[in-house]
Parts: structure tokens; sequence; C-alpha cells
């Protein structure tokens, strides 16, 4: 079958992806830094994809990822430091729990719309901040110290589990639903879509997302805080997507891959590499209001279904 | 005595918040962009008076007139610049805009002058008065009277006058309103220049009554004013007002329960229950699209 | 570092959040810097700086210090300002055996781990914690005779939170009674409603650790208010913008423990002060000003001693350091990598620092 | 009337804040019938499809469906139940091709689950494969399947109006709601929409209730037409009737109206 | 009165008008009629200036009014009913009327022209206090047409001015369209309905996809077979 076939492909090109760069973090051409570069582009594309989801899918505009990211981060930080649990275990429960919290913000808020559920979630992800601040068990302000066991080969596994997931429930009746919703909740609603259910559905599925990259970020940077997911933080999520096009799954892969490298190589321009920036973001949004992808992937530059409208990667 | 002296607290602090939502939630709903650089005029409109009163020894009135006129001219700047190419594309492509321009306002500021802060010279002679036994400063009472004349001002300006009947057209309908001859560009620089100004004259009146500004001054009131604005029910003048107050209030009760770390909690909680039984906030209309 | 320059990093908070020290421990860190190199080096080889910024995110400051131990390979990091930063580096640190010293990370477990180990190459400039607050403490129940305190403390530092226990610790031990324990939020601006909770206790005295600029707009707003009992602070007061946020009148009746004071006559710190406002068009060096610049003479000891530019020397010639004087004091490190140095109280007289007592450990 | 109405609306009513949209609303449909509901602007026509359809609740009387109460239905329980629309401004998924405007219609007939999406058991490609087919054939009766990978944006508009009742098609309604089908098209077009009706009517097996202005269409295809005028019921007949009916000419119809389109 | 010369325009690349030119001439109701799609909308936009033709000139009273910007074409008394009523819904309906005389400074006639709008249309009378989003359809369409008047237009433009309405409010808008034209304002009117258009034009143009492919008046077209047939329902 085509779909199948095209699985495999993608399949294939993952494992050569990971056999190359594994092979030049094993000859040691890719240096800790480099690595280190890899594991957190990882990361913010699991948020970059998990946050499409909610928003460039479903069309719900949730500003507060980063508090799916902090539960992720301590759930996981507390079962291996503190349980003294296995790491994947603590990366499936970070999962799990960001769900479960998904599960009670996205029910409450997801009856708003637009801009009033925009603030409801960015209050929600400063709720669960504060939470954390106040919690000593998890060393309030000051945070837990994580001893670093994400590598390059967890990292990308959980990337591709991620990419599967979302690639595959976008291009299936439960995808369509949400596109629906997105394009005109009334229509979708007469059409007989549980609108309410399938945005939880997104919404949860979004969390848990957030929740695995959570772990990883626990335990790839030595110490988390709960100033590290404020909203500046969700700001830098959201960023990702809509750089890359809202909608386009590829586009949110895409620009996460970008900001990241641009941010990491401006470490070297302390003072003005915020100048550059907010520079940066402005400039692709006047000139490129719609993302650098569009609504479009990059499947479609290889094939003929060029109006294939349905966006969020191609069938695998 | 106590509780009065905190709900006395509490309006003070709400009428700084109610006054930064006013121009965010006049901006709002005319053009439906949350301007998060609203903050930022703010901050600005904060260093202007700053200067002309420290620098060029102005006393307050014209050190508020020059920060509001500053501030509108960047206000306007920054629509014409920023914002009006993205007047056709998707609100979330105008809304990281936004936070573009915040950082960009912030970190030039930063990059010229430093992030440390400055503290505001005393313009304005200070007086407490006791009322019930609790203190309140003459300037709780002036940031009180001006939120609320600027209110009363602002509600008139948009639901009485010319101006504000074109305003509010072209908030929904761009292109029906030019078919009234309506100068669209004209009608949005307007209203930014009247939303710059008013953050900018918060902002001095923030200098003057905290006495601390900073270049990054301007994040946590924009938002808490936001807060305020979507509480009121964004785009509703005295909605921002009403919000504010109740902001402060809340923030204030629960500090003075000695819950104190939990105050932005509490903010957040109570526009999350507003907002779940009145989802467009308090007095927004509960605008359900007509099928 | 190979040829005739050593490479040391500066891992620091150049914006975000606490910015403002971050650029102030660059400029003292630059100032050591330059002389140095001016001087002709250490052992002939010149420093070269690779400063980053961190954004005031301990996951920044953790990539910042991959990358400048990997990519740059240096000897040394200087930073990160505060404890959460440094900490987010110290296993880096130690893995790639790279000296990380911190100016005015304060916390005591960036040196030592939780579960009692120390950081083999994690060190640090500033004295901890616990010591200013039990200063502070004793000096209340001593010199001032006081009976009753109320703590307010930045509940969002760690810093705050270590002086806070130690205060109240040591304060109790000396028979008084802590009467309120009240917390604000970094850039909160609004602090009069838990004030209000403070005054209704009535203290005979309050204690605030935290950052000179949540704490001029509280001593303000509580004068205001009429809380006239002395209020006393430590290291993080000490800026001019404290003096001009409260006021020179409204300052009076308070006290501070402190790294050093700029008005000290000691020839130490005169000499600095002056080299720095050369450099810095006469602006007045504050604690991390001098914290940074004496990092880099710390590091700079050390390396002269160890003789050597391996890492694994110059860490124990670190640890080892004895009686060194630097321009925030005489240091001499202890077992557990923190400098064991004098404490300085100053009372505020009409806006201006008066030098009170010295205290030793 | 037979027993057994398909449809059954009883004294159903809703109120705007002081404005009674619709009071005191009685209508029976059987099955296989086509009825018209007629009136003059603000009459409250689409009100009554929203009471339908749950887009509002109403605040007095009852809705019964094939015997079953259905008013307070959320609207989505309503279309799959059996009732399913079109709407007076044209409501596409705009960024969506034709097809997926269809296959979106088919959801609540399919049954894979989430879980076997996720992980592409047997079960989701037969369901995909069984909508994706199912969507084709409509589209063909439609004859819209020349451009079904066409955004539904850049349909001409008579091209979107047919889509929009595919697409209710597809929901596998019993019941038919069409809200002025014909609005903007000219009589060449409504000639042609009238055949369609007729045919999908009889295709279908479906009982329709339609909502138009144009009395060519309504006269020509509707059974039986209802009048509604300011929220209540002021007439219901055969065509001829209302044609003569003197309150209907008198509130909507006005003078002469046959001789206009003779 | 109006005339279009050879104009050209273009969404993106969609060429939607292809050199069509018109005439129309003071005092006339001039028609336009086409199927969906044709460009009949996209020439009253270009006219009322919301769009820019790419080549061609469009003259009113002899002067050039080819790239205007749209409030100086309303103050020189083009006013245009868009497609699809575009009424402001978060306003009232009196709200709505007032705008409609943006441009006029003379606040009494400003008053008794709105009382002649609500003589026209009592319905809006009734509803003055409404906001204008929840009113149905046809009420909607009368504020628009309404609203358009209180710019005392000399050339009033009607796109689909009969659409979703009730048969005895769509005679009425006709009826109230010759009453306009009557008054001294000149129409030019698109229209599906073009049974009713052709009846109380003088002259009528065709459209075809962006082409003018048929003019005349009003009478010729109502007789040519080619006509009946396409657009009239084939009788
Ligand atoms: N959500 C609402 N809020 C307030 N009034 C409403 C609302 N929906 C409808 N109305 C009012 O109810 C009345 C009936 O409206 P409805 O849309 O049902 O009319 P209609 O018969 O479909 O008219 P048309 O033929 O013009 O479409 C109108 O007067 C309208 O203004
Ligand atoms: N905003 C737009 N962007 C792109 N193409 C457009 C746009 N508006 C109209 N078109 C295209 O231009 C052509 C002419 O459209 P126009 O709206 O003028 O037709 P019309 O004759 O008014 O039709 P109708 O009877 O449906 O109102 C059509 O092919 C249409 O698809
Ligand atoms: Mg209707
Ligand atoms: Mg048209």
């Amino acid at each position: 079958m085509k779909m199948i076939n095209r699985f495999w492909k993608f399949m294939l090109l993952a494992i050569i992806i990971y056999t190359i760069i594994q092979l030049l973090i094993t000859t040691e051409v890719f240096n800790l830094f480099y690595t280190n570069t890899l594991i957190t582009i990882a990361i913010n594309i699991i948020l970059a994809v998990s946050l499409h989801l909610v928003i460039g899918i479903t069309g719900q505009f949730s500003i507060g990822h980063a508090g799916f990211l902090a539960v992720g981060a301590y759930i996981s930080a507390i079962v291996t430091m503190k349980l003294a649990l296995p790491f994947p275990l603590a990366l499936f429960a970070a999962g799990v729990i960001a769900a479960v919290a998904g599960l009670i913000v996205g029910i409450p808020t997801l009856r708003l719309r637009g801009d009033y559920l925009a603030i409801a979630t960015l209050g929600f992800a400063e709720i669960i901040r504060i939470i954390f601040l106040n919690i000593d068990y998890v060393g309030g302000a000051a945070g837990m110290v994580v001893s670093r066991t994400t590598n390059w080969t967890i990292s990308y596994i959980c990337l591709l589990i991620t990419l599967i997931v979302i690639i595959n429930f976008t291009n299936s009746r439960h995808g369509r639903a949400c596109v629906a919703i997105r394009e005109n909740e009334i229509a979708a609603d007469a059409m007989g879509i549980n609108t309410t259910y399938y945005k939880v559905v997104a919404f949860v599925i979004g969390s848990f997302f957030a929740g695995i990259a959570g772990g990883l970020y626990a335990h790839n940077f030595y110490i988390i805080q709960p100033a590290s997911f404020g909203f500046l933080k969700s700001f830098d999520i959201l960023i990702f997507v809509v750089l890359g096009g809202l909608g386009s799954l590829s586009g949110a892969v895409l620009s996460a891959i970008l900001l990241t490298i641009v941010s990491t190589f401006l470490q070297d321009y302390a003072e003005t590499r915020m100048i550059i920036y907010s520079l940066i973001l402005i400039l692709v949004m006047l000139y490129r209001p719609q993302g650098l992808m569009g609504t479009r992937e990059i499947t479609d530059f290889f094939t003929s279904r060029k109006k294939n409208a349905l966006k969020g990667g191609e069938n695998l | 005595m106590e509780w009065i002296q905190q709900f006395f607290n509490g309006i003070s602090l709400g009428s700084i918040y109610a006054l930064i939502a006013l121009g965010y939630t006049m901006v709002y709903g005319i053009i439906k962009l949350i301007n998060f650089a609203h903050g930022d005029v703010f901050m600005i409109g904060a260093f202007t008076g700053f200067f002309a009163i420290s620098v060029l020894n102005l006393s307050f009135l014209p050190a508020l007139l020059l920060a509001m006129i500053v501030c509108a001219i960047l206000g306007v700047t920054i629509e014409r610049i920023a914002y009006k190419r993205l007047r056709n594309s998707t609100r979330i492509a105008a809304l990281i805009t936004a936070i573009g321009v915040s950082l960009l306002i912030e970190y030039i500021f930063i990059y010229f002058r430093g992030a440390q802060p400055e503290a505001y010279p005393e313009v304005l002679a200070k007086e407490t008065y006791n009322i019930f036994g609790a203190k309140i400063s003459s300037q709780s009472v002036l940031i009180l009277c001006v939120t609320v004349i600027l209110m009363i001002l602002l509600q008139f300006i948009v639901h009485r006058s010319k101006i504000g009947k074109a305003m509010r057209a072209v908030a929904y309908d761009q292109d029906a309103a030019k078919l009234m001859g309506i100068n669209v560009d004209n009608t949005i620089s307007i209203t930014f220049a009247i939303g710059s100004a008013l953050a900018g004259a918060a902002g001095v009146i923030f200098g003057i009554y905290y006495t601390k500004i900073d270049p990054l001054m301007g994040i946590i009131p924009g938002l808490k004013a936001f807060i305020a604005a979507v509480l009121g029910g964004i785009g509703i003048i005295p909605g921002a007002m009403v919000g504010g107050f109740l902001l402060g209030i809340v923030e204030t009760v629960v500090s003075a329960s000695g819950f104190s770390l939990w105050r932005d909690a509490a903010a957040f909680i109570i526009l999350i229950l507003i907002l779940i039984f009145r989802p467009s906030g308090i007095f927004g209309k509960n605008a359900k699209e007509k099928v | 570092g190979d040829g005739d320059t050593i490479k040391i990093g500066a891992n620091l908070e150049l914006s975000g959040d606490v910015a403002s020290y971050g650029q102030s421990i660059a400029e003292g860190v630059d100032l050591a810097v330059e002389e140095i190199n001016a001087n002709g080096g250490i052992d002939g080889k010149t420093i070269e700086l690779i400063k980053s910024d961190n954004k005031s995110d301990p996951s920044e400051a953790a990539s910042v210090a991959t990358k400048l131990t990997s990519e740059e390979q240096v000897l040394a990091i200087i930073g990160s300002a505060t404890s959460g930063n440094t900490l987010a580096q110290a296993q880096i640190a130690n893995d790639t055996k790279t000296i990380l010293l911190t100016p005015s990370g304060t916390s005591p477990n960036v040196t030592v781990t939780e579960n009692g180990d120390v950081n083999d190459y994690v060190f640090r400039t500033s004295y901890i914690d616990p010591f200013q607050g039990t200063v502070a403490a004793n000096f209340a129940t001593g010199d001032l005779g006081i009976k009753t305190a109320a703590i307010y403390a930045d509940s969002a530092s760690d810093y705050a939170k270590g002086l806070a226990d130690a205060f109240k610790e040591t304060f109790e031990a000396a028979g008084g009674t802590i009467v309120a324990e009240e917390s604000y939020v970094a850039k909160d601006t609004d602090f009069r409603s838990t004030l209000t909770r403070i005054q209704s206790k009535n203290p005979e005295f309050v204690f605030i650790p935290g950052y000179y600029a949540e704490v001029g707009l509280i001593i303000k707003q509580a004068r205001e208010m009429g809380i006239e009992v002395p209020f006393m602070g430590a290291d993080g007061w000490d800026s001019p913008t404290l003096v001009e946020l409260a006021g020179a009148d409204t300052l009076n009746n308070t006290f501070i423990t402190n790294h050093y004071s700029a008005e000290d006559p000691d020839t130490t710190i005169q000499d600095f002060v002056k080299k720095f406002k050369e450099k810095y068009n006469g602006e007045s060096p504050d604690a991390f000003n001098a914290l940074g610049y004496d990092s880099i003479y710390f590091l700079a000891d050390a390396i002269e001693r160890a003789g050597s530019f391996e890492p694994e020397k110059i860490k124990d010639a670190l640890a080892d350091t004895k009686d060194l004087l630097l321009v925030t004091g005489l240091i001499t490190v202890d077992e557990n990598h923190n400098p064991v140095k004098s404490a300085t109280i100053l009372e505020y007289q009409d806006g201006v620092q008066v030098f009170k007592s010295k205290i030793n450990p | 009337m037979s027993t057994n109405p398909l449809l059954h609306i009883q004294n159903v009513g809703i109120r705007f804040g002081g404005l009674r949209a619709v009071a005191n609303f009685t209508l029976k449909l059987n099955q296989g019938e086509l009825i018209g509901l007629i009136g003059p602007n603000g009459a409250g026509k689409t009100t009554v499809f929203n009471l339908l359809t749950g887009v509002y609740a109403p605040t007095e009387g009852e809705i019964f469906f094939n015997g079953e109460r259905i008013n307070g239905l959320p609207p989505y329980k309503v279309t799959r139940k059996g009732i399913s629309r079109t709407f007076q401004n044209i409501r596409l998924f705009n960024e969506l091709s034709v097809l997926d405007n269809v296959k979106i219609a088919y959801h609540s007939l399919a049954k894979h689950s989430i879980f076997s999406s996720i992980f592409r058991f047997p079960k989701h490609f037969s369901g995909e494969k069984e909508m994706e087919e199912k969507s084709i054939e409509f589209l063909k009766i439609f004859h819209l399947d020349h451009v079904k990978e066409e955004k539904a944006k850049n349909l001409p508009y008579g091209q979107q109006r047919r889509l929009e009742i595919a697409r209710a098609l597809a929901a596998g309604p019993k019941l038919l709601l069409l809200d002025e089908p014909a609005a903007g098209m000219n009589p060449q077009e409504t000639k042609e929409l009238m055949e369609l009706i007729s045919f999908i009517r009889n295709e279908f097996n479906l009982t329709i209730l339609l909502i138009e202005h144009d009395m060519k269409l309504v006269m020509g295809v509707c059974e039986k037409i209802s009048v509604l005028d300011h929220g209540q019921l002021i007439a219901h007949g055969t065509p001829e009737e209302i044609r003569k009916h003197p309150k209907v000419i008198e509130a909507y119809l006005g003078e002469e109206v046959g001789e206009e389109h003779a | 009165m109006l005339k279009v010369d050879e104009i050209d325009v273009y969404y993106d690349n969609i060429h939607a008008l292809k050199g069509v030119s018109l005439e129309v001439l003071a005092g006339e109701i001039v028609t336009l009629i086409g199927a969906n799609g044709a460009g009949k909308s996209t020439l009253l936009k270009t006219l009322s200036g919301l769009l820019r033709p790419k080549t061609g000139r469009i003259d009113y009273f002899g002067q050039s009014i080819t790239n205007k910007p749209v409030q100086s074409i309303v103050q020189s008394g083009i006013s245009h009913v868009p497609e699809g009523r575009r009424v402001f819904a978060n306003m009232t309906v009196a709200e709505n009327l007032d705008l409609g005389a943006y441009i006029r400074k003379d606040k009494k006639a400003i008053e008794e022209d709105k009382q002649a709008v609500y003589a026209l249309f009592p319905r809006l009378l009734e509803r003055k206090k409404q906001l204008a989003g929840t009113l149905s359809g046809g009420e909607q369409q009368m504020l628009a047409i309404g609203r358009a008047l209180m710019a005392k237009p000399k050339l009033l433009l009607l796109d689909e001015p009969s659409m979703g309405l009730a048969p005895l409010l769509v005679k009425q808008i006709f009826q109230i369209i010759q009453e306009i034209n009557q008054n001294g304002t000149t129409i030019l009117l698109v229209e599906q309905n073009a049974n009713m258009a052709l009846s109380i034009a003088n002259r009528a143009y065709v459209i075809e996809t962006g082409n003018v492919v048929a003019s005349g008046t009003a009478k010729e077209l109502q007789s040519s077979e080619r006509i009946k047939q396409a657009y009239l329902g084939g009788m």
C-alpha cells in the first residue's frame, strides 16, 4: 500500500539521519557543544510540533505551553532524583502527568475563544509556575539540581515518536475534525463533530509531548527553576510555530531548528543578541506574515499533490 | 482599621493597572491587536518624564505632557512601521510582531543606557490623609482621579464623538469604513496616539508614585494591565477600569492575608474564574456569532 | 590554553531578569583583565576573555558552559552571578575539569552538593549566605538590643532565603522572637499591603534580605506608612540606586552587612575605586563590580601559585588560598571551597554609608 | 397528517433579550415531505433552523425528531441523530480541499478510533479508504469531482452552494434543512438548483425543510409551505393556498406575485 | 457622468476585469448583469476606489478618479452599497446611519435625511437602537442602502440589493431605487434578479468572465434570445 510504503521511507530517512549524526558524535567531529545543540534542537522541535497541533491544526490560540513543559520537567526530575527510578519511566510519567494537567487546564479554558483563550492559557501556565515556586520539596525558587541523563539517542527517539504520533493523528479523520474546528467551528459542530472533545484531545496530546520535552529538558540542563518556565518561554515556543507558518508541521520543525541555531550562535553577541533576535521576528513577520512555509509542507515540493489542502504533514 | 487601609492600598494599586489598561483596551478595541509593546511605551513615557524633570527641570504637568506627546509619536511610529503592513494578515502574526517590537524597544534602550534602574525625582509634594484611621497619600488620590477622569473622557470620545464612531467602524470592517469616507489610516493612527499617550501618562505617574523605573519595568504592569482589560471585557473602556480595581484589590487581599507569594496566581485564578462564568469578561457582551 | 594566551570564559547574565548583576560583574572582570594584561599577563600569558550571555536562564547558562568548555576549551569560567545559573554549570565544570568561579553565587550548595560532597572544580569569591545572616542577627541582638523582629524576604531568590534562615536561627537562639515572616517577589513595586500586615505586628526591627531595586521601594513605602523602626539588610542593598530610590533621609536608621564599602578608607579599596571610576566615567563601583574584579585576581593568584596551567593544579591552589588580600577583604578558602572573610557593617546616614564595624568570622 | 411525524415542533419559542424572535411555533414534517418555510426578513426562519439544530436552545416548547426529544442537545448530537443543514451565509471549511470538506461530514459515520489512527492499525486504513471513496461518490453526484483538490474558498459561488449541500448530505441526514440555497443565483442557476433538489430528495429518500425567498423555487418544488411572520406561523398550506392567502400577500408576497415570474 | 475606459483589474494574478469600458449618464439607472464570478462586484469596488485598476481610466464628471483614495471618491458623491451588506454589526442602526453621513458637516440636514431614511424603511425606525449585527438579512440590506443614502450621493452603486430579500421587500427595494433615482440620484445596479433589474433600468451591460459581452437599452436586452437563455431562466 502507498501509505505503508511512505511510512517505511520516513523510517529509512530517520535512521539514515540518526546514523550520520551518531557517527559524527562518536568520531568526535561533533563535540559536546554540537551534541548539546542537537539535543536542544530536538527538544525545541518536540515543543514546536506539539504546540502546532493545538494552534496550527486545531486553531486554538494557546500561549501557555511552557506550563506543560514545566510539569514535565519537574515530574521527571522528581521521578529520577527523588524516587531514583529509571529515566525512560520518568519521561513517560512526565508526559502522562503533563497530559493530565492539559486535561485539567483544557476543559475549562477551551470553551473560550481567541484572545480570551490566549490569556487564560497564559494564566494557567503562570499558575503552574507559581505552584512549583511555592513547593519546597522541589526547591522553590532555587530550583532542583538534576543530573544529566538526556543524550542524543533518547532525544532523537522521543522526537521521532512525537512526529509519528502527531502526523498520524493529523492525517486521519480525527485530525480533519480538528482542522474543521480551526476553519469554522459552527460548521464543524453542524457536521456532527464534537468540537469540545477534539479541542481537548488535541490539547492533551500537545501537553503530553510538551511534558516529554520537559523531561528531556530537565535532564539536559542540570538544574530546573520555576523562573525558566515563565511566559517568555511560552512565547519562544509560540514563535517557532508562527514563524514556521501556522498549520505547517515542517514549518514548525524548520523554524525550531533555525531559531535554536540562531540563538546559540548569538550567544557570542551578548549585548546585541536580543536586538537581533527581535529584529528577525519583526522582519520575518513583516515580509512573510504567513511564516516561512506558509501552510505548505516540505513534501509538497516533491509530490505533485500540490493542492492537498489538509496540512500537518503527509500521510505516513 | 488594617482592612480599611488594605482596601485603600488595593484601590491605589488598581488605579495604576487601570490607567495602563485603558490604553491597552482602546488599541485592542479598534484593531484587535494585543499590543505587547504597550508596556514598553509606558516605560518610555516614564523615562521621558524622568528626563523632563531631572534634566530639563520641568514641573509635573509639562513633564506629563511631554511624555504623552513623545509616546503618542512613538505609538504612531510603531503602528506605521510594524503593524500597518500586517492589517490583513493573521492576528497571530501581528501578535508575534508586537512581541518582537516589545523586545526591540527594551533591548535597544538597554543597549544605549544599560539596565540599571533610576530613581524618580519628587516633583509632587506628598501629603498623607487620614480616613477612618487609614492613611492614604495625596498621590494615590491623584492617580485615582486621573484614572476616573480619563476613563470618562475616553468613553465619551469613543462612544459619542465622530472620531469615536469612525474608530468603531474601522474596528469592525475597514473596507466598509472606507466606503463611508473614513480615512482608515488616520483613524488607526489617532487611536494609537491616544492609547500611547495614555501609556505615557501612566508611565510618569507610575514613576512618581513608585519612584523606581527601569527598562524592563513595562513587562509586568503591561501584563497585569492586560489581565485587567480582559477581566473587564477587552475593548470596553469602563471594563478596563473596573478590571484594574478588581485586580488591585484581589492582589492586596491575597498579600494582606499573608499569601503574597500566591498573589500573581490569585490574579490569574480570578481571571480564569471570571472568564469561565463570563467568557467575554465582566462587561463583555457575549459576542456569539449570529448563525 | 595554547600559545601566549590563556582563555577564560565569562558566563554572565548580560540580559534577562538579573542583567544588572551580570553587567556589573562584567565591568569588574573587564577592568581586572585589562590591568593584568597591561602588566604582562599571568606568567607571561595574556588573558583572552570570552564573554557570553546566559539570558539569566539556567538552561542557557548550561549551554553557554558547554560551549565555553568544548568549543573554546577555556581554562576557567567566571560566573554566573546567581547561584542557580552557577549550579547549572557545576556538573559540566567537574566533568570537563574546568574551573568554575562564581563571583557572587552565595548559596552554600553551589560548592557542596546535597549529599555533602564538595564540587572539585567549583569555587566562589563571595562568602555564603548564612554568614551574613548570622552577622546581622548578632548585630541586632547585641549592638541594637532588639527583642522582636520581622523578616521580609525576597522569595524568588535562594540568596534571600538563605539569609533569612540564618538570621532567624541566630536571632531566636539569642532569645529574640520573630513576630512576622513575610515574602515578596522580585520586581514587585507595591509592598504596601504586606507592610500594613507587618505594621500590625509591631516589630522592633525589620530584616529585609533582598536586592536594592525592591528594597529601596520597601523602605520608602514603609517609612511613608509610619514604620520607623530600624531596618537591616545585606550586600544586595549595596547600590547608589538604593539611596536614590528610598531617599537619603528615609534611609536613616538602616544597616547593612557587605563585602566592602566604596567609602572604606582602606587603600586597596580606594585604589580600586579610583581605577574603576577612571574607566567607567566616574561611576562608583558596587559590590558586584568589586567581586567581579576580585574573581580575576583570585584566579590569577592561584594560577601563579600553581605555577602551571593545568586545571588540576589550579583547583588545588585555589583550595589552598590563604590570606589573599582582595578588594572585598582578606580571604582564606575553607574545606567547602568557601572563602572565609570579614563582613563589614555599615549604617546609612543621610544617604552615606558609614562604617560601623568589621566582623570577623 | 400521519400519526407519527419525522419532525414534530411543538409550540417552540425563543427570546433574545426583549425580542421574541420565534413564538409558539408548531410544525409537523412527515417522512419524505418537502416543506417550504417562508416569511418576511427577520420573521425568524433562520432562528427556527438554529433551534432545530441545537445552535440555540428554545426557551419554550419542545422538538421531537423520530419520536425523540432533541431540544437542548448540542449541534453535533443533533447532526448525529440525522438532521443536517446548510447556512444562509455559506460556511465552508475555506482552506480545505473540496474533498476534505465532504470527508469531514463523514466524520461521525466512521468508526476508527484515535488509537487506531495514531498507531495506524488496519482499521484506520479501511476506515479512511471508505471515507474517501464515499466522498468521491458524493462529489460526482454534485458534479464537483473535477475540482476535488481545489480549496473550497477558490470555488465560484454557485459551486460553493452546491458543495455546502453535498457536505450536508454526506453527514447522512434523514432531514435536510436548506437555508436560502438560491440566494445570489441568477434565474438560470436557480432552475438547475431546483432540479438538483428534486434529484437528491428521491435519491436519498430525504425529508427537506427549505427556506427561500425565490417564490419560483418555493412554489415549484414544495408540497406544502409554512409562512412565518414576527416569529409566528400565519399560514400553512399548499403553494396554491399560500399564493392566495390574504395575510401572506399582505406580509410577504405583495400584490400580483403570480404575474411577475410568469 | 461616469466613464470607464478599458480598465484591467487583478487580484494578485487573477485577471478579474479585462479591458472593461462602460458609461453612465446623469439621471440614468444602469444595470450590470452576469453570472456568478463574472466580475460585477469587482467593477463596483474599482469604481469606489477599494480596488485599483492596473490599466485604464475612470472619469467622473470629466475628471479622473482613477487612483484617488476611497474617501475622496465618496466625498465627490459616489456611494457604494457593497455586496453582503457590510453593516457595522457592533453599532446600532442609528449609529450606522450617522456613519453614512460621516463626510457631511451639516448637522440639521443630516437629521432630516435620517428621518427620510426612516420613512423609507419604517422597520429601521422600529429597530433604531438594535445592534446591526442582530438584524435579519433583509433588515441589514435596508440599513446598508439607507446608510449609503445618508451621504447624499450623486451616483449610487448598488451590489445585489435584492439578495436574500422577501418578494415584497424586493419589490419595495426596486421601487425605492426608482424613487431615489427620480429624486436625482444616478444609479449603477448590479443584480442577479435580472428580470427585475432590466424592468427598471434604462440601459444594461452584460459581463462574462471579466469582459463586457453585450450592452444596450434594457428593452433590447430583455428581448435578446441569448440573454434570455443565459440569464433570465430561459423563458
Ligand atoms: N442572536 C441574536 N440576538 C438578537 N436578536 C437576534 C439574534 N438572532 C436573530 N435575532 C433577531 O431575530 C429575528 C429573526 O431573525 P432570523 O435570522 O431568524 O430571520 P429570518 O427569518 O431568517 O430573516 P431573513 O430572511 O432576512 O434571513 C430578527 O429580528 C433578528 O434581528
Ligand atoms: N478577494 C479576491 N481574491 C481573489 N480573487 C477574487 C477575489 N474577489 C473576487 N475574486 C475573483 O474575481 C472574479 C470576479 O469576482 P466578482 O466578485 O467580481 O464576481 P461577481 O460578478 O460579483 O459575482 P457574484 O455574482 O458571485 O457576486 C471571480 O473569479 C472571483 O473568484
Ligand atoms: Mg435567515
Ligand atoms: Mg458580486
